[in-house]
């Protein structure tokens, strides 16, 4: 039986896609900094004084001069959307980081002590879920009245119970999970646990989420800016200078197109970014070393 | 047949107004009930804000309490009852007893009515008494029909209100009974849209025949032969005050540098597209204690920068922002949004007086009342106010420039100020009254106390075959009798 | 089943009890009021003696708490007081205008799973090859527009170049209701349908998608009868999660196509600080969140057997 | 031999909500000696692991008391039930799963002894020793668990529990997830510590050939009670009860 | 022994780029039943895989032929695979509870896998079951008809999942360790259920395992595979009582036996 006669067999080529996970992340990573070193180094990077009116060359169409127009002050879009970005991607970046951080711990140390305290904390990211986002938000702001730090504030009071979710149910999983209850058994006291093993697997998650949310908010933003509660003038900020060019969509649409666009690829970098690390993450892909 | 239907979008029919319903007694409600028609008052303005007769033919001065007013003949409410004097009577002691302001407004003692006469007995004189009854809320309403929970009342204009639905829509149809001529439109709709953007467009698509209130940088839009606008020039004007009890505007150069710093005409010309008039005082050139007769700063950025100069703000450290004692030249600029001028005049205003060396930081906020309260919380307030709603100058002074002012936040006061105010008070003359006016508004302009950006031009969009619609400087006679859809 | 929605509905009450509290103290941290409030804008001149009085008649001079217990005493007595603007009873202004917006959402969550469901299947199925990209492209488009732009594009678009819907709505009917509603729509579907695609791909990945294969299955059938089924508790979830932004995302829209409902008279009331208003905004929407969730919940037992037959839920 | 180990009328019950309460460990008493190798056999589901857990306090039993040495334990918290952790450790099923993903293996064996305060460069040295024990080269210290083979990393488990050198330790199916070839030789090296180091052992495995060969008694669990006990040849060769009967039944040969 | 049914001719399966079997070949009679034994990742799962065509979007047989019947089921189209699939080849997995819907009844996913490949009533098909459940001493067959998956023990949802993969009484059954996510206890139920099919239908069977006791207990032949390599292939008593291989003596010498002096 072992002697089966060696005859010519079917060859087939390869047809199958790599998949390019490392080298997506890496792009998309690269990406990323460049729009974050943009918001830090705005100041340097714009042609003209952001701020710098010019009433006798406003509304000028995209141009050698101004690339990207200007706008009712006669000033230089280019300029605005470059040094918008620090105070758009800022405080989407303060706002996603401060709900990611506090919800996370929010979340881990209701998920490992349970009890009461959980209890507690869950009925009030169940309330703060309950009220209709933008209007509580509006509602917050109107209370602390505008600008774009309230309106940070008032987005953050209202989002950080999906994080704490996240950390809660990861954090209720990871508890029975063989490695924690070695640690256990190594002696590691809660909140050695908590830091050293429950918060470090699970940033994966919180990640993801946290870079979906940066689109997420940069819209919530907008949506406040519309409404007159985002940032004062005149800081150059993508939301409110949508808002406030909106009316010039037939007329001088690149007023208002120009933050568009910063809005929209920003939002895709930081969703592919996000999309990226989910795939990076995903025990399916095994990246990591051995197969 | 064909009916005639009128659809008007408008986008300061609404609550946030004090224009909830068309009920006159209702705060400023009345400027809805007569802007569409609904109701009229005795007198009205002409176009040069002259008073003309209306519901009433004449109007006699018996002595400086008594007035005695004469109604035209057959002038009748929508509903068929005859307006006559009784029903004025009826309808300005129900206005009395429920209106917030007429009575202040008004002082009246007694009114007595006879066949079409009626006589007016006021407790204390009263030289404005004729002016105040062309104020909104003195539409004559028919009492007797009572006011809808809705807010609808019967008046005497061409149009009657049948349905009210507060912040959305307001619907009108002829008034078969219409004592002054035929109307031409059967059915109006006005429309409440908040939004500018969506007027605009209701506008193109046709779906309102004439707008009003929406951005200016829409006007390019309707720029064309399909449209046609409407303008003239109103007393609401944009005007910023100065703090006195603040450290910086205090300084008489800083205000008077900041009257300079202002690039008025640029203002209007570019960030108004041309809807506006520069302004010198606080009333406009059509009027004749306008702007016209008086003198004050215009742009001059060099001149600012040597005013400051001199009173010793200089910039020593190179930042470009002078400095005095080592305090830097901030100027709080506090303003608020539902007047989408003044964000605009905030933001140009921050520009050219940085020019000068001036760091303005704008707090555009909807809370400015509250803040205004507090002189340690802002150096300059701009607001946009209409500063003659009856034609008559007193008003404008009384409300924010004396000691007894509430409004005066600033806590400006002047010696001169005061004693012309005095004088004002007293005097019955249409001619001297203007001429003090005048003198006031030259006293304030002379101690900076204010600077007049400019003058709103109010201006309706209509589709070019309406006719018949046709602004007015005093902001409250739109819908009319002429309007016609052609 | 009666005695766990009588459960549920029982615990929901600290809930609403703690919805009532922070609706009506959140307004009532403000600065200003609703007193100072009617100054502006119209350039009239009260003096203080007359705000005050005015404030002593609304209740506003009382402490904090004592507003409080009489607020909650009359709403419980269905009296959520009167607007401070308009006067008129807060609770029939309420319901009123309710309807539209529930038809609103309504339609704009009918058109969020018609746009999002297929495509977010379809994306998951094609996962990785050009289709999945297009949808995926196309969703960050959706999620990278503010709501008040895709308005404007929408109103350019539909009703003026193509004059298939009016501008403005000019009653609560289907045609007014659909450019609101797929502005609304656009938002909504663009983040879910990458929902619907993870859980999609989720399920897909499961062995019995490979179980039912090696049977000889049709994928198709799989997909529809088994994947997506097993699939819709999520989604469901996913969906109810944000009709509490779908709720919120109202407001701006309404009020942009002057659409007369809860949402705009929200937006009205806030620039008014018209309290009793947006109180019973706020408070009603919640409750009307936590009921949708509550429903969401049952219907589980209905769609999940391991939840209906009271399986282990791991 | 003295009583190392003692539980007394231990009992776990699972309540949930909507469905009858679970008593997945009911009232098992037994003694381990000190030296002793117990097995606890039993089909699946029949509350092994979670005896394990009781015995390890990672949960609090309903009822019941366990003793270590004559002292209570049963309520020990804290300082207490980490100094307990010096003398009791456990090697779980899934050896990979039981380390932290994201730590070398170096890392999670010396943890323990991080928290006994113990100096880097020591930690270090007893690291590369309990590695050597347990038959792997100290250069794996710096791997991490997903870059080890299976039986590797079930090796350095068995090193991290060694590491703080333990009087008992417990093994929940230490081998089940492992090859027969990797198995065998996890088996040796158990043997093998059983013998040079005297440690007392928990030995849970549904493999009766294994624990026949390495138990000195064998406790046989059904739906949490203990059905019998004794050595295992006496059990294997003559069950007493039906459901043992099966057990040895089901195995082929 | 019968006429050769399926036979896999040097077969090298890829993911990606990685070849995971390689030059693996051998065949199958009607009737026989195979033992794949090898550890854990040697490419015993890979190897029937690639016969189902279930080695998903990354994986592929880069070299040789896998014929059924003497037609080669790598090259045909999707939907002629699809009809070999469960009625020519049935398979059972490891956990055939997580094989089978968790929210549809046995019932409807048994009457879906007939639907596929006849046209058939529900009542047939349900008739149909209870017949093949009889005949496999399922107790309770109307039962496991109307239940979840959940609803379920392992050990008759793994006899649930035999019973689908039988229903359409295909001349091969894959089974990928069919046993080990069960108890010791039912896994003698589940190995003499499959031995119990063979007498009925004649059913050849390629059982993957590394439990040398169940190769012992049921196979004919044993084919065993160390790193996607075959190391020795024959007949069932010849490999295990001599094992020519070191692999196959070392594997063999891990088993750890029990030691009793009474069979039963
Ligand atoms: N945290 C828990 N909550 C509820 N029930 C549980 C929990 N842990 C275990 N159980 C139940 O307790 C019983 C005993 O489980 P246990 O894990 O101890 O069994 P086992 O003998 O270790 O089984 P296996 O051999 O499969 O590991 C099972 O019915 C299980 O479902
Ligand atoms: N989808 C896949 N992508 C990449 N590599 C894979 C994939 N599936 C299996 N492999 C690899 O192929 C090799 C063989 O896997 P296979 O599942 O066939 O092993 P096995 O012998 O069945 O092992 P076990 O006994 O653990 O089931 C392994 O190294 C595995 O990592
Ligand atoms: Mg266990
Ligand atoms: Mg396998």
């Amino acid at each position: 039986m072992t002697n089966i006669e060696k005859k010519q067999v079917t060859v087939r080529t390869q047809k199958i896609r790599k998949s390019h996970i490392r080298q997506k992340l890496i792009f998309f990573l690269v990406l990323a900094w460049l729009l974050i070193l943009a918001a830090v180094f705005s100041d340097r990077l714009c042609p003209y004084d952001p701020n710098a009116q010019n009433l006798a060359s406003a509304m000028q169409p995209p141009g050698p001069s101004h690339l990207m127009g200007t706008d009712t002050y006669g000033r230089d879009m280019l300029s605005r959307v470059i040094s918008g970005a620090r105070a758009s991607i800022f405080s989407t970046f303060i706002l996603v980081a401060v709900i990611s951080v506090f919800g996370t711990a929010v979340g881990v140390l209701c998920g490992y002590f349970g009890g009461i305290v959980d209890s507690l904390m869950m009925r009030i990211s169940d309330i703060c879920l309950a009220f209709p986002g933008l209007v509580f938000a509006m509602a917050v702001a109107a209370v602390l009245g505008g600008g774009i730090q309230n309106a940070v504030i008032a987005l953050a009071v209202i989002s950080w119970p999906k994080y704490s979710r996240i950390a809660r149910s990861q954090t209720l999983a990871l508890k029975n999970v063989p490695y924690i209850h070695a640690a256990i058994l190594a002696g590691d006291s809660a909140g050695q646990l908590m830091i050293r093993h429950i918060l470090p697997n699970m940033l994966g998650p919180v990640l993801v989420t946290a870079m979906l949310d940066i689109g997420t908010m940069m819209m919530e933003l907008a949506g406040l800016s519309f409404l007159g509660l985002g940032a004062q003038i005149p800081t150059a900020e993508w939301g409110s200078m949508m808002s406030t060019g909106r009316s010039m969509l037939q007329t001088y649409p690149w007023v208002v197109l120009s933050p568009g666009i910063a809005i929209f690829l920003s939002v895709v970098i930081f969703n592919l970014l996000g999309d990226t690390v989910r795939d990076y993450l995903d025990p399916k892909n095994s990246h990591f070393g051995r197969a | 047949e064909d009916k005639k239907t009128f659809v008007f979008g408008d986008t300061t029919f609404n609550a946030e107004n004090e224009e909830a319903d068309v009920n006159p007694q209702n705060t400023y409600a009345g400027w809805a009930c007569i802007r569409y028609g609904i109701g009229e008052t005795l007198f009205k303005y002409s176009d040069d804000m002259e008073i003309e007769p209306w519901i009433a033919k004449e109007y006699e001065n018996l002595d400086d309490c008594t007035w005695k007013i004469t109604l035209n003949d057959g002038v009748v409410f929508s509903n068929g009852r005859a307006c006559d004097g009784e029903a004025v009577k009826e309808s300005l002691e129900d206005l009395i007893a429920h209106h917030e302001r007429a009575a202040g407004d008004l002082c009246i003692d007694s009114i007595e009515a006879d066949g079409n006469t009626i006589t007016i007995k006021t407790t204390e004189p009263k030289p404005a008494l004729i002016n105040y009854l062309c104020d909104p809320y003195g539409c004559i309403i028919d009492v007797e029909a009572g006011i809808t929970d809705d807010g609808i009342v019967i008046g005497t204009g061409p149009f009657v209100a049948t349905e009210l639905v507060t912040d959305d829509h307001l619907e009108l149809v002829k008034n078969e009974n219409y004592w002054n001529g035929d109307v031409n439109v059967d059915e109006v709709t006005v429309r409440t849209i908040s939004d500018g953007d969506t007027l605009a467009f209701a506008l193109q698509a046709g779906e309102v025949n004439a707008a009003y209130g929406m951005a200016y940088a829409s006007y390019p839009l309707f720029e064309n032969e399909d449209f046609t606008f409407t303008s003239t020039p109103t007393s609401r004007a944009f005007y910023a005050w100065m703090n006195f009890e603040s450290p910086v505007t205090s300084d008489p150069a800083v205000r008077q540098a900041i009257a300079m710093g202002i690039d008025k005409d640029s203002f209007v010309s570019v960030l108004l597209n041309g809807y506006g008039y520069p302004a010198v005082g606080a009333f406009p050139d059509t009027f004749s204690f306008g702007g016209q007769n008086l003198t004050t700063e215009s742009y001059d950025p060099e001149g600012a920068k040597q005013v400051l100069e001199d009173a010793g703000w200089v910039d020593t450290d190179g930042d470009g922002i002078r400095e005095k004692d080592g305090q830097d030249l901030v100027i709080r600029w506090l303003t608020y949004p539902s007047r989408q001028e003044l964000p605009l005049l905030a933001e140009s205003a921050q520009a050219t007086l940085k020019e000068i060396g001036m760091d303005v930081q704008v707090n555009c906020t909807s809370d400015n009342n509250t803040i205004r309260k507090d002189p340690t919380l802002w150096d300059v307030y701009a607001s946009a106010m209409v500063t003659a709603p009856t034609g008559d100058p007193q008003y404008f002074f009384t409300s924010c420039a004396l000691d007894s002012s509430v409004s005066n936040n600033g806590h400006y006061h002047s010696d001169r100020l005061e004693e012309l105010a005095a004088e004002m008070e007293k005097e019955f003359d249409t001619d001297k009254r203007s001429d003090l006016g005048i003198e006031m508004q030259q006293t304030v302009l002379d101690d900076h106390a204010y600077v007049f950006c400019s003058h709103l031009k109010m201006s309706m969009i209509m589709q070019s075959n309406v006719t018949g619609l046709v602004a007015h400087p005093c902001d409250y006679y739109e819908l009319t009798a002429d309007l016609d859809i052609n | 089943m009666n005695h766990y929605v009588l459960k549920r509905i029982i615990q929901l009450i600290p809930i609403l009890f703690a919805i009532t509290f922070l609706s009506y103290g959140m307004m009532r941290i403000a600065g200003s009021d609703v007193v100072t409030q009617k100054m502006e804008n119209t350039g009239t001149v009260v003096s203080d003696e007359v705000l005050n009085a005015a404030r002593e008649q609304l209740g506003l001079d009382k402490p904090f708490l004592t507003q409080y217990a009489v607020w909650l005493g009359k709403l419980l007595r269905g009296d959520m007081g009167n607007s401070y603007v308009s006067g008129k009873p807060v609770f029939a202004t309420f319901i009123s205008k309710l309807p539209a917006t529930l038809l609103l959402t309504a339609v704009s969550i009918v058109m969020t799973i018609i746009i999002s469901v297929p495509l977010g299947v379809l994306a998951a199925v094609k996962q990785n090859r050009m289709t999945d990209y297009v949808i995926r492209f196309f969703s960050f488009i959706g999620n990278s527009l503010p709501n008040f732009f895709v308005s404007l594009i929408l109103m350019y678009v539909l009703a003026i170049r193509l004059r298939w819907f009016p501008v403005i709505a000019k009653d609560v009917s289907l045609k007014s209701v659909a450019m609101p509603a797929i502005t609304l729509a656009i938002a909504m579907s663009a983040k879910y349908l990458r929902q619907v695609r993870a859980t999609v791909l989720d399920e897909l990945s499961k062995d019995y998608v490979a179980g039912a294969r090696a049977r000889g299955i049709r994928f198709s059938v799989t997909l529809w009868r088994s994947v997506m089924k097993a699939s819709l508790v999520t989604i469901i979830t996913l969906l109810m999660l944000s009709v509490g932004n779908l709720l919120g995302g109202t407001a701006i829209v309404e009020s942009i196509f002057m659409w007369d409902g809860v949402g705009k008279m929200a937006v009205d009331a806030i620039s008014m600080r018209d309290y009793p208003i947006i109180q019973a905004y706020v408070m009603w929407m919640a409750i009307i969140y936590v009921a949708v969730n509550l429903l969401t919940d049952l219907s589980y037992r209905f769609l999940d057997p391991r939840i209906r037959l009271g399986g282990d839920e791991v | 031999m003295s009583i190392i180990l003692e539980a007394e009328h231990l009992t776990k019950i699972f309540r949930k909500k909507g469905s009858a309460p679970l008593k997945a460990v009911d009232d098992i008493s037994f003694q381990l000696k000190a030296g002793e190798t117990l097995g606890i056999v039993g089909e699946s589901g029949s509350g092994k692991s979670t005896l394990a857990k009781l015995l390890t306090r990672l949960t609090d039993p309903t009822s019941g008391t366990l003793k270590y040495e004559g002292k209570d334990i049963t309520m020990l918290k804290g300082n207490g039930l980490r100094e307990l952790y010096g003398n009791m450790q456990m090697v779980f099923q899934d050896p990979v799963s039981s380390f932290d993903p994201r730590r070398t293996l170096g890392d999670g064996i010396g943890e323990s002894l991080r928290n006994r305060g113990m100096k880097k460069e020591e930690i270090q040295k007893r690291v590369e020793e309990v590695l050597e024990q347990a038959g792997l080269d100290p250069r794996f210290a710096a791997r991490y668990p997903h870059e080890v083979s299976g039986g590797q990393c079930q090796r350095a488990a068995i090193a991290r529990a060694l590491a703080v050198e333990p009087k008992i330790l417990i093994c929940d199916e230490a081998t089940s997830a492992l090859d027969v070839t990797i198995q065998k030789q996890i088996m040796e090296l158990l043997q093998e510590l059983k013998e040079q180091h005297g440690l007392s052992f928990i030995f849970i495995c549904h493999n009766l050939a294994l624990v026949q060969m390495f138990c000195d008694r064998v406790l046989v669990l059904y739906e949490g009670r203990i059905v019998e006990s004794g050595t295992p040849d006496e059990i294997i060769q003559s069950p007493g009860e039906v459901y043992t009967k099966k057990l040895i039944e089901s195995v082929f040969e | 022994m019968c006429e050769e049914i399926l036979r896999y001719d040097s077969v090298e399966v890829s993911f990606g780029e990685k070849v995971v079997v390689s030059d693996v070949s051998f065949s199958l009679r009607q009737g026989e039943i195979l033992g794949l034994v090898g550890e854990s990742g040697s490419g015993k799962s890979t190897l029937i895989k690639a016969a189902m065509g279930l080695l998903g979007t990354n994986g592929m047989v880069t070299k040789g032929d896998i014929l059924y019947k003497e037609q080669n089921i790598l090259d045909i189209s999707e939907k002629e695979k699809r009809r070999i699939r469960g009625a020519q080849i049935g398979m059972i997995f490891q956990d055939a509870g997580a094989s089978l819907c968790p929210i549809r009844t046995i019932g409807e996913q048994i009457y879906e896998s007939m639907r596929a490949h006849r046209k058939i009533s529900k009542s047939e098909a349900k008739n149909h079951a209870m017949e093949l459940f009889e005949k496999l001493h399922f107790k309770d067959g109307k039962r496991v008809w109307d239940s979840y998956p959940f609803e379920l023990s392992g050990g008759m949802n793994q006899r649930a999942g035999i019973a689908i993969a039988m229903l359409m009484n295909p001349p091969i059954l894959f089974a990928d360790e069919p046993t080990s996510a069960l108890d010791v206890t039912v896994q003698r139920q589940v190995i003499n259920e499959m031995l119990h099919l063979r007498e009925l239908f004649g059913t050849s069977i390629i059982i993957v395992t590394h439990d040398l006791g169940v190769v012992k207990a049921m196979a004919d032949t044993v084919l065993v595979l160390k790193d996607g390599k075959k190391v020795e292939y024959g007949k069932a008593e010849a490999v295990l009582n001599d094992p020519q291989d070191a692999y196959t003596q070392k594997l063999l010498s891990a088993v750890p036996v029990l030691r009793r002096s009474v069979n039963t």
